[in-house]
């Protein structure tokens, strides 16, 4: 069906997984061009909310309650996981930034370069 | 109310709804913003007496009435300033986040049983996470008024909020585990009878809790003797050093607002929420669930308890904060993670194992997770079942509220 | 609590407890104390416990069945004993199959025999029961049934009829054994105590010279030596306990392989270790007969087990008997009369057997009667009676070579080479002894032909080990050759058909031979030498030891006042000689056995008084020994004072028939109590029932035989070595070659290196020969070809495979330089490379599977 | 194209602008939407860390609110309360312990610009036609929005925390309660909580304070004390 018709249907699943576009690409842009680590733990924190808007509009009960291929619960649950384990990553991924800043005097990821070849 | 304006009414659904929406809004706003101007009345007075003296006596009447309302004008008056080197946009923005946030926590605060602006059926998850958004403005402003005083007092109310979330969340989970719901509506509900049927005298894992929680609270909206975020002997008064004027006032709203928000939390959780001492409304036979007028009116009455819990706790919140001391940072940290958390922990363990040993706990029907969990899904894989029993009358979310269907249930907001 | 219940646990612990302390000691011996020294305590503690054990054991039985011998009881007596066997059969605790608890098992086992014995089930039983009376007064106490507890502990496995299991074979003989063994092993550990001190610390070996000049240094073996100890005495008690004839095999063997760790404990001593393994070669040569034997048995009869055993078979509750061999060979319904067992028959009958079966090979049944209705007929006929006596002398030729009888005698001398208390374990209870024991044990399925080879073999060594005693200048070698000569006296024995005397005497024997070593032990304690001549008038200085050696001495000549009263040996000699006297008497032929006893008695009064004489008498004739010596400490003089007072009471009976012969008789096999049993082949060969022994007439000269011979031997040692009326030198130059011959022991050694020694060596050099000159070469050729071939093998290593190796190596560090590129260590350019690769797999994806994309 | 788009706008908002019943979903799904969208661009285009974080912030509390819309008010609430309330505190110190004036903004070179924008128009342009692609996604389910539901609310909380105790009790499409269709989350769930604590230990001990040479020692020595207890606490 037309692409554009999307902005006209009742909202759907593919609004939802629309945003979780955006938001994911904004994630992944954001990881590419901040020179800042924060920054990029930025970037990381859009791209699993990308994810997880996904997973929650699959889920949905309100969108896709009756449909037969809602993955139901599952989603949400995976959403919470999700949640947590980001939660996890940011504390551990500011842990080494700020090792880095101590070490290196900077969070320029372009610095972090150690590991060249 | 909605229905009242469609069917009598005769007007299109949505203005209805949008009426009634704003209406709520606007009720609850009120709430805050009088709620404001007479708590400030009511600490200056207060806080005069407790120092020996006597406060605002001039303005608007013989105990100054009016000096709050003056003082309201002076601020809306006054010059706002703005350190140059500031964070333009996030120092005008600062100040709005923290009134959001607190303000958003009323959606899901009921008055009375369903004077409410969304029924959420995480309602307490909801509120507790809402109002920890304020901090993150009171961050905002700490570093966008480029002062390393208000840097200081964001940082450290940053710590001291999220780290005192984790008691206060634990708090808040022994009254939702024997309420079964996280509604509190039906947490309410759960308590309506002779006070002895509250939470608080529930057994005494709750009792203990009850304080824990009032602790906690304190220190998360950042009262004396928590209040290291506005020290004004250290850091001149924190992270609203550079404020004034309007937006000054928002910060104070904001603070207010939250510290009624959780006197009134409390209330529900422990202390019975809008059902009174006496249950009078049932003795004299009304059943406050039906939505004729009387109904309506017994409403308005239980709202009246609710605010008068309320405002006996912000009082109290008031009394403490002149009478004791202020606390260091790290002793602020130690009162949280070594004492705060661990007690709760245990009592919520304890308030577990009292529900399973005596399910009716100390009084018949109290301490029945009936809440949201229906027979069909006790039977669970392998065949675990939880000692569940459920209410005599069908659960409150299912059959009672119908007309009182607020129409942003739909609209998720 | 039942006596077949009890006896089994209480043996059971005796027997497990040296196991328990030779495990404590082989894992933390070295740590027991300083140098082990507390592992002496736990070995002497466990033994002592054994003993304790087995002597509760001996006064329950002595409890119930009293120490009079059964023979001679009345008849009720034996139809209790009968039933007691059957019980007793029942009682067994067969761990294998699953019955819940022992006890219950053997209640419920008990009741079943009953009425099965009731009803009949079994015939031999019935016929026993109620042929009892006439049988008695037909031939004295012919149904006398020996009282006996057999079981298993445990079933090892059970391939077709083949079982092999750990039980018990309990009688008065056993009962004997293990306290005969046990106290004299306790006694010996004490004694040992004390001996091996020098073991505690640093040992400097003055016999070991090593080539760099200079002695052996090597640290203590203190506790090591103790762990064998403890090994050996369980090895012993296994032999003595075991209720099969595989059993006994193995711990047989493991009393070798311990004789060999102990004999061979200086192995740094060449004499040492070549004495340990001539000891363990040469009992391997008798062994390897006993296996003969037990394939002889077990192929003809299919068990290995003494007694019966009753097992509940699984289909019906009865009690399913199978017989064991004692019972097969000596069939209760023959009224325990030696016949050859059905089994034996049909192997050796099985060309007629093939016959009958082919030509009833449509009616099998027919062919099982006609075999029954003949077997009887091919008995008569003396078929079976060699596999019988075959198995009889194969199971001899393993007692001959643990008992070191002649000829495999030559390694008991050389393991004197082992520390004196080992000496003494090995000669007077457990080694020797076993051979002994198993000859006694399993006298009922002897042949009389059988019996009668031991009977010679017995002579032979007696004479020969007795003479070449009489020269041995070696202390111990002295003790050594007169034990060969007393195993002989006991062989004799049992060889004409004195069961009783036999063993009676290698009980008594163990008492004063452990005494008299423990003695010459500490004599070379106290001189540091071995050799007689250098001692002499020790008595002053060492009392206590020459006081019990004297003990020891007077007890092995047996002497005593004739019909009144004597030392432990004068008894067990007394009856040995009466015994082969009676034999001699229904066997004019054999005049010789009992000469040649007679005559040992009188060379054994006479080399043994020339020992003490030599030893302790006169004056001292090298003074530099005689003022080191002094008496031996207490640990090691009281064990002496406790041997020799069993030396001398060890014989006596209290009551009547009570004492050690008394309770001996309680075992005496069934059947060999009444009169004559003839051979299978030479009928004319006859052996006396024992008890004809003991009437007067023969007894009398028997006893009066053995004093003077005795006295005669004793007035011959004294007047050479005492009061020197003839110089010992003059006599020995004049019998010059006679003497060299008998010091040399009858070249023996030479003998054996000739005939066995030289082939073997001639054969090994052809062997060695071959190998150099022609396999060497060979192999040589081989590894030559293999040379070339991997010379030419590393050119193409070289040239080729390092080529395509070395060219890969570069290609892949080119690559690598290129790709180092890649790796800028940009965090964020990974990010767009993975993303980059993502939406090329998602096209590429798209691509090839026409997804719903776009619509 | 430009024609199609502008009728398409047109209907679009003659769909949510109807007067006869106007589709709150549709309103508020576009509000949340838009919000969530251009806090995330915005937090791509600025340059100044704080704002980032501010933007970022907002963005999640927008998803917060779509969550709310879809249904999943207890993983909205979660949202706001972990992410919000805790990672976005925790990531405003790490911002506020680095911001130094050269760190604060940094600025990238115009090639990654173009060379990001490019990665962003093709990524999004899957993306979209993935998301877009399937029709059966593109219908809601249940007509939401318009006429008034009488039924309470759902009760979503439950559900989700039964099956975290492994008990699956939550409808599944057939709307027929099934509990032993799918499997419970009890063994992830408690994975996760060891994962928590390890993370916590392991970030103390990442960022616990470090005697260096550098001058600079002593105040991050002393700011990354404080940080340690937020890290804790949240």
């Amino acid at each position: 069906m037309n692409f554009f018709n999307i902005l006209a249907e009742p909202v759907g699943v593919s609004h939802y997984l629309l945003v979780g576009a955006v938001l994911f690409t904004a994630g992944v842009v954001c990881m590419v061009i901040k020179r800042n680590a924060l920054g990029v733990l930025m970037g990381i924190e859009l791209v699993l909310n990308g994810a997880n808007i996904n997973f929650i509009a699959f889920g949905s009960p309100v969108l896709r309650g009756e449909s037969t291929v809602s993955i139901g619960l599952d989603g949400q649950a995976i959403a919470l996981f999700v949640i947590l384990l980001a939660a996890a990553e940011a504390a551990v991924a500011l842990a080494i930034t700020l090792n880095f800043y101590n070490n290196h005097a900077t969070v320029d990821v372009d610095r972090a370069e150690d590991l060249k070849g | 109310m909605a229905d009242f304006l469609i069917h009598t009414g005769g007007l299109p659904d949505w203005i209805a709804w949008a009426i009634t929406a704003s209406l709520a809004a606007f009720f609850i706003l009120n709430v805050i913003a009088g709620g404001a101007l007479a708590f400030i009345w009511a600490e200056r007075k207060i806080a005069a007496r407790i120092q020996d003296r006597l406060g605002p006596t001039r303005t608007g009447g013989k105990f100054g009435w009016l000096q709050s309302l003056a003082d309201g004008i002076k601020l809306l008056t006054k010059e706002d300033l703005m350190p140059d080197g500031a964070d333009g946009l996030l120092f005008r923005l600062a100040p709005y986040v923290s009134f959001c946030a607190s303000f958003a926590a009323f959606i899901a605060l009921p008055f009375a049983f369903d004077f409410v602006g969304q029924r959420l059926n995480v309602g307490v998850f909801f509120v507790i996470a809402v109002l920890g958004l304020e901090v993150f403005g009171v961050i905002l402003a700490g570093y966008a008024s480029a002062s390393k005083w208000s840097l200081f007092g964001a940082m450290r109310e940053a710590a001291q909020v999220v780290s005192y979330e984790v008691p206060l969340g634990m708090c808040v989970v022994v009254p939702v585990m024997l309420a079964g719901s996280m509604d509190l509506v039906t947490i309410g509900e759960k308590q309506a009878g002779w006070f002895f049927q509250w939470y608080l005298f529930h057994d005494p894992f709750t009792f203990i809790t009850f304080w824990i929680y009032v602790t906690c609270a304190v220190a998360s909206v950042n009262r004396a003797p928590f209040d290291l975020a506005e020290a004004e002997s250290e850091l001149v008064a924190g992270f609203h050093t550079e404020y004034s004027g309007l937006r000054w006032s928002f910060f104070f709203m904001a603070e207010y607002g939250s510290m009624f928000l959780v006197s009134a939390l409390a209330a529900i959780l422990f202390l019975g929420g809008w059902n009174g001492p006496v249950p009078v409304a049932s003795l004299l036979g009304l059943s406050d669930g039906s939505g004729d007028t009387t109904g309506y009116f017994v409403r308005l009455a239980g709202c009246a308890n609710l605010m008068t819990k309320a405002t006996l706790g912000v009082l109290i919140m008031m009394w403490v904060r002149w009478t004791l001391p202020r606390l260091r940072i790290d002793q602020v940290m130690t009162t949280c993670l070594k004492y705060c958390t661990p007690i709760a922990a245990v009592m919520f363990v304890g308030a577990m194992l009292w529900t399973l040993a005596l399910p009716g706990g100390f009084f018949r029907g109290l301490g029945r997770p009936a809440g949201e969990i229906r027979e069909g899904w006790l039977l669970g894989p392998g065949g675990m079942s939880l000692q569940v029993q459920k209410n005599g009358e069908a659960p409150p979310s299912s059959s009672r509220f119908e007309q009182s269907e607020s129409p942003v249930s739909q609209v998720g907001l | 609590m039942e006596l077949e219940q009890t006896l089994p646990i209480l043996l059971g612990l005796a027997w497990i407890t040296p196991l328990f302390s030779f495990v404590a000691i082989l894992f933390f011996g070295p740590r027991m104390g300083t140098h082990g020294k507390n592992a002496a305590s736990v070995a002497t503690a466990a033994i002592v416990c054994s003993f304790v054990f087995s002597l509760s054991a001996l006064l329950m039985w002595i409890g119930v069945h009293g120490m009079s011998g059964g023979s001679h009881g009345s008849h009720h007596v034996l139809l209790k004993d009968s039933q007691t066997v059957l019980v007793a059969g029942a009682a067994q605790w067969n761990l294998a199959d699953h019955q819940p608890s022992g006890s219950e098992d053997a209640s419920e086992a008990v009741h079943p025999a009953h009425d099965a014995d009731a009803a009949g089930v079994q015939p031999e039983d019935a016929h026993n029961l109620h042929h009892s009376p006439d049988s008695s007064d037909s031939h004295g106490a012919g149904a006398h049934v020996p009282i006996s507890y057999s079981g298993d502990w445990y079933t090892l496995f059970k391939v077709g009829s083949l079982e092999l299991t750990i039980g018990w074979y309990i009688d008065a003989l056993t009962l004997l054994m293990f306290v005969v063994v046990s106290l004299i092993a306790s006694c010996i550990h004490i004694y040992a105590t004390g001996y091996m001190h020098d073991e505690l610390h640093e040992v400097i070996d003055h016999e070991v010279h090593l080539v760099a000049g200079g002695h052996l240094h090597r640290p203590g073996r203190f506790s090591r030596f103790f762990q064998s100890l403890s090994l050996f005495c369980f090895s012993m008690f296994g032999i003595v306990i075991a209720g099969n004839l595989a059993m006994i095999f193995i711990f047989w063997e493991l009393v070798g392989i311990c004789s060999w760790f102990l004999i061979g404990f200086y192995y740094e001593r060449k004499t040492a270790s070549n004495a340990a393994n001539k000891a363990f070669i040469l009992n391997r040569v008798g062994d390897f007969g006993m296996l003969i034997g037990l394939m002889a048995l077990w192929g003809a009869l299919g068990t290995f087990r003494f007694a019966d055993s009753v097992t509940m078979s699984l289909d019906d509750g009865k009690p399913v008997v199978a017989k064991g061999l004692f019972n097969l060979v000596r069939p209760a319904e023959n009224d325990h009369q030696l016949i050859v067992p059905d089994g034996m028959v049909k192997a050796s009958a099985s060309g007629e057997i093939a016959g009958i079966m082919i030509e009833h090979a449509t009616r099998p049944r027919d062919g099982e009667s006609e075999l029954k209705s003949r077997i009887s007929q091919w008995r008569s006929d003396g078929l079976g009676s060699w596999l019988l006596i075959v198995a009889g002398l194969g199971i001899f030729c393993g007692c001959v070579g643990k008992s070191a009888q002649v000829p495999l005698h030559v390694w008991l001398p050389d393991a004197m080479e082992g520390p004196t208390p080992v000496s003494a374990l090995v000669h007077s209870a457990t080694m020797v002894a076993a051979g002994v024991y198993l000859v006694g044990r399993l006298y009922p399925i002897l042949a009389p032909e059988v019996l009668l080879v031991i009977a010679y073999i017995g002579m032979i060594t007696l004479v020969i080990a007795a003479t070449i005693a009489m020269v041995a200048t070696d202390i111990k070698r002295v003790l050594a050759y007169s034990t060969i000569s007393q195993l002989g006296y006991m062989m004799l024995a049992l060889g004409v058909g004195g069961w009783v005397a036999g063993l009676f005497h290698l009980i008594t024997h163990a008492f004063f031979k452990s005494l008299l070593f423990l003695c010459s032990g500490s004599v070379i304690h106290a001189c540091h030498t071995n050799d007689m001549r250098r001692m002499g008038g020790l008595a002053k200085v060492m009392p206590w030891t020459a006081g019990a050696m004297l003990i020891g001495c007077l007890a092995i000549i047996g002497a005593g006042i004739p019909f009144v009263i004597g030392f432990s040996g004068y008894y067990s000699k007394d009856a040995i000689l009466a015994q082969s006297l009676s034999f001699v008497q229904n066997n004019p032929s054999h005049q010789i056995l009992f000469l040649a006893a007679a005559a040992g008695a009188s060379l054994t009064a006479f080399y043994m008084f020339r020992l003490w004489y030599m030893t302790f008498a006169g004056e001292p004739r090298d003074h530099h020994v005689a003022e080191h010596a002094h008496e031996s400490p207490l640990i090691m003089v009281a064990p002496l004072v406790v041997l020799s007072f069993f030396a001398v009471v060890a014989g006596w009976s209290f009551s009547g028939e009570g004492g050690l012969t008394g309770l001996l008789e309680q075992a005496r096999p069934a059947g060999t109590s009444e009169g004559a049993s003839h051979g299978l082949l030479q009928v004319s060969l006859m052996i006396p029932a024992e008890h004809e022994s003991h009437q007067g007439a023969v007894h009398r000269s028997a006893t009066l035989v053995a004093f003077t011979t005795a006295a005669l031997g004793l007035l011959a040692a004294t007047s050479l070595y005492l009061w020197k009326f003839v110089s010992v030198e003059l006599l020995s130059r004049m019998f010059g070659p006679l003497v060299i011959f008998l010091s040399k022991s009858w070249y023996f050694d030479e003998l054996y290196s000739f005939l066995c020694m030289k082939p073997v060596l001639l054969v090994s050099s052809l062997a060695s020969g071959t190998d150099r000159h022609a396999i060497d070469r060979f192999v040589d050729g081989i590894a030559w070809c293999a040379r070339r071939l991997a010379v030419f093998d590393d050119w193409i290593d070289r040239f080729v495979v390092d080529g395509v190796v070395n060219a890969t190596a570069h290609a892949t560090w080119n690559i690598g330089l290129k790709m180092r590129d890649f790796q800028t260590g940009k965090v964020r350019q990974y990010v767009m490379f993975i993303v980059i690769g993502t939406i090329a797999l998602f096209v590429l994806a798209s691509m090839l599977w026409n997804s719903t994309i776009a619509g | 194209m430009n024609t199609g788009f502008a009728i398409t706008t047109g209907s679009m908002f003659a769909t949510i602008i109807s007067v006869a019943n106007i589709n709150w979903h549709g309103m508020f799904f576009a509000i949340f939407a838009l919000a969530a969208c251009a806090m995330a661009v915005a937090v791509v285009l600025t340059d100044n860390v704080v704002r980032m974080a501010f933007y970022l912030v907002l963005s999640l509390g927008a998803t917060a609110g779509l969550f709310f819309l879809a249904g999943a008010e207890f993983v909205g609430a979660m949202q706001l309360m972990i992410y919000v309330g805790g990672t976005l505190v925790l990531l405003v110190f790490g911002v506020m312990l680095t911001a130094q004036a050269p760190f604060v903004s940094m600025k990238t070179p115009q090639r990654d610009w173009v060379l990001a924008s490019i990665l962003a128009v093709c990524l999004l342009a899957v993306l979209v036609q993935a998301s877009v692609g399937v029709d059966a996604w593109r219908t809601a389910a249940v007509s939401v929005g318009g006429g008034v539901q009488r039924e309470a609310p759902e009760p979503s909380a439950t559900p989700l925390g039964m099956a975290l105790l492994g008990m699956r009790v939550d409808n599944d499409s057939s709307g027929i309660v099934t509990p032993s269709i799918r499997s419970g989350y009890l063994l992830p769930f408690e994975i996760v909580s060891i994962h928590l604590l390890v993370v916590l230990v392991g970030a103390a001990y990442l960022a616990r304070a470090k005697r260096r040479r550098t001058p600079r020692a002593v105040e991050t020595a002393g700011q990354s004390e404080s940080k340690e207890e937020v890290r804790v606490a949240s």
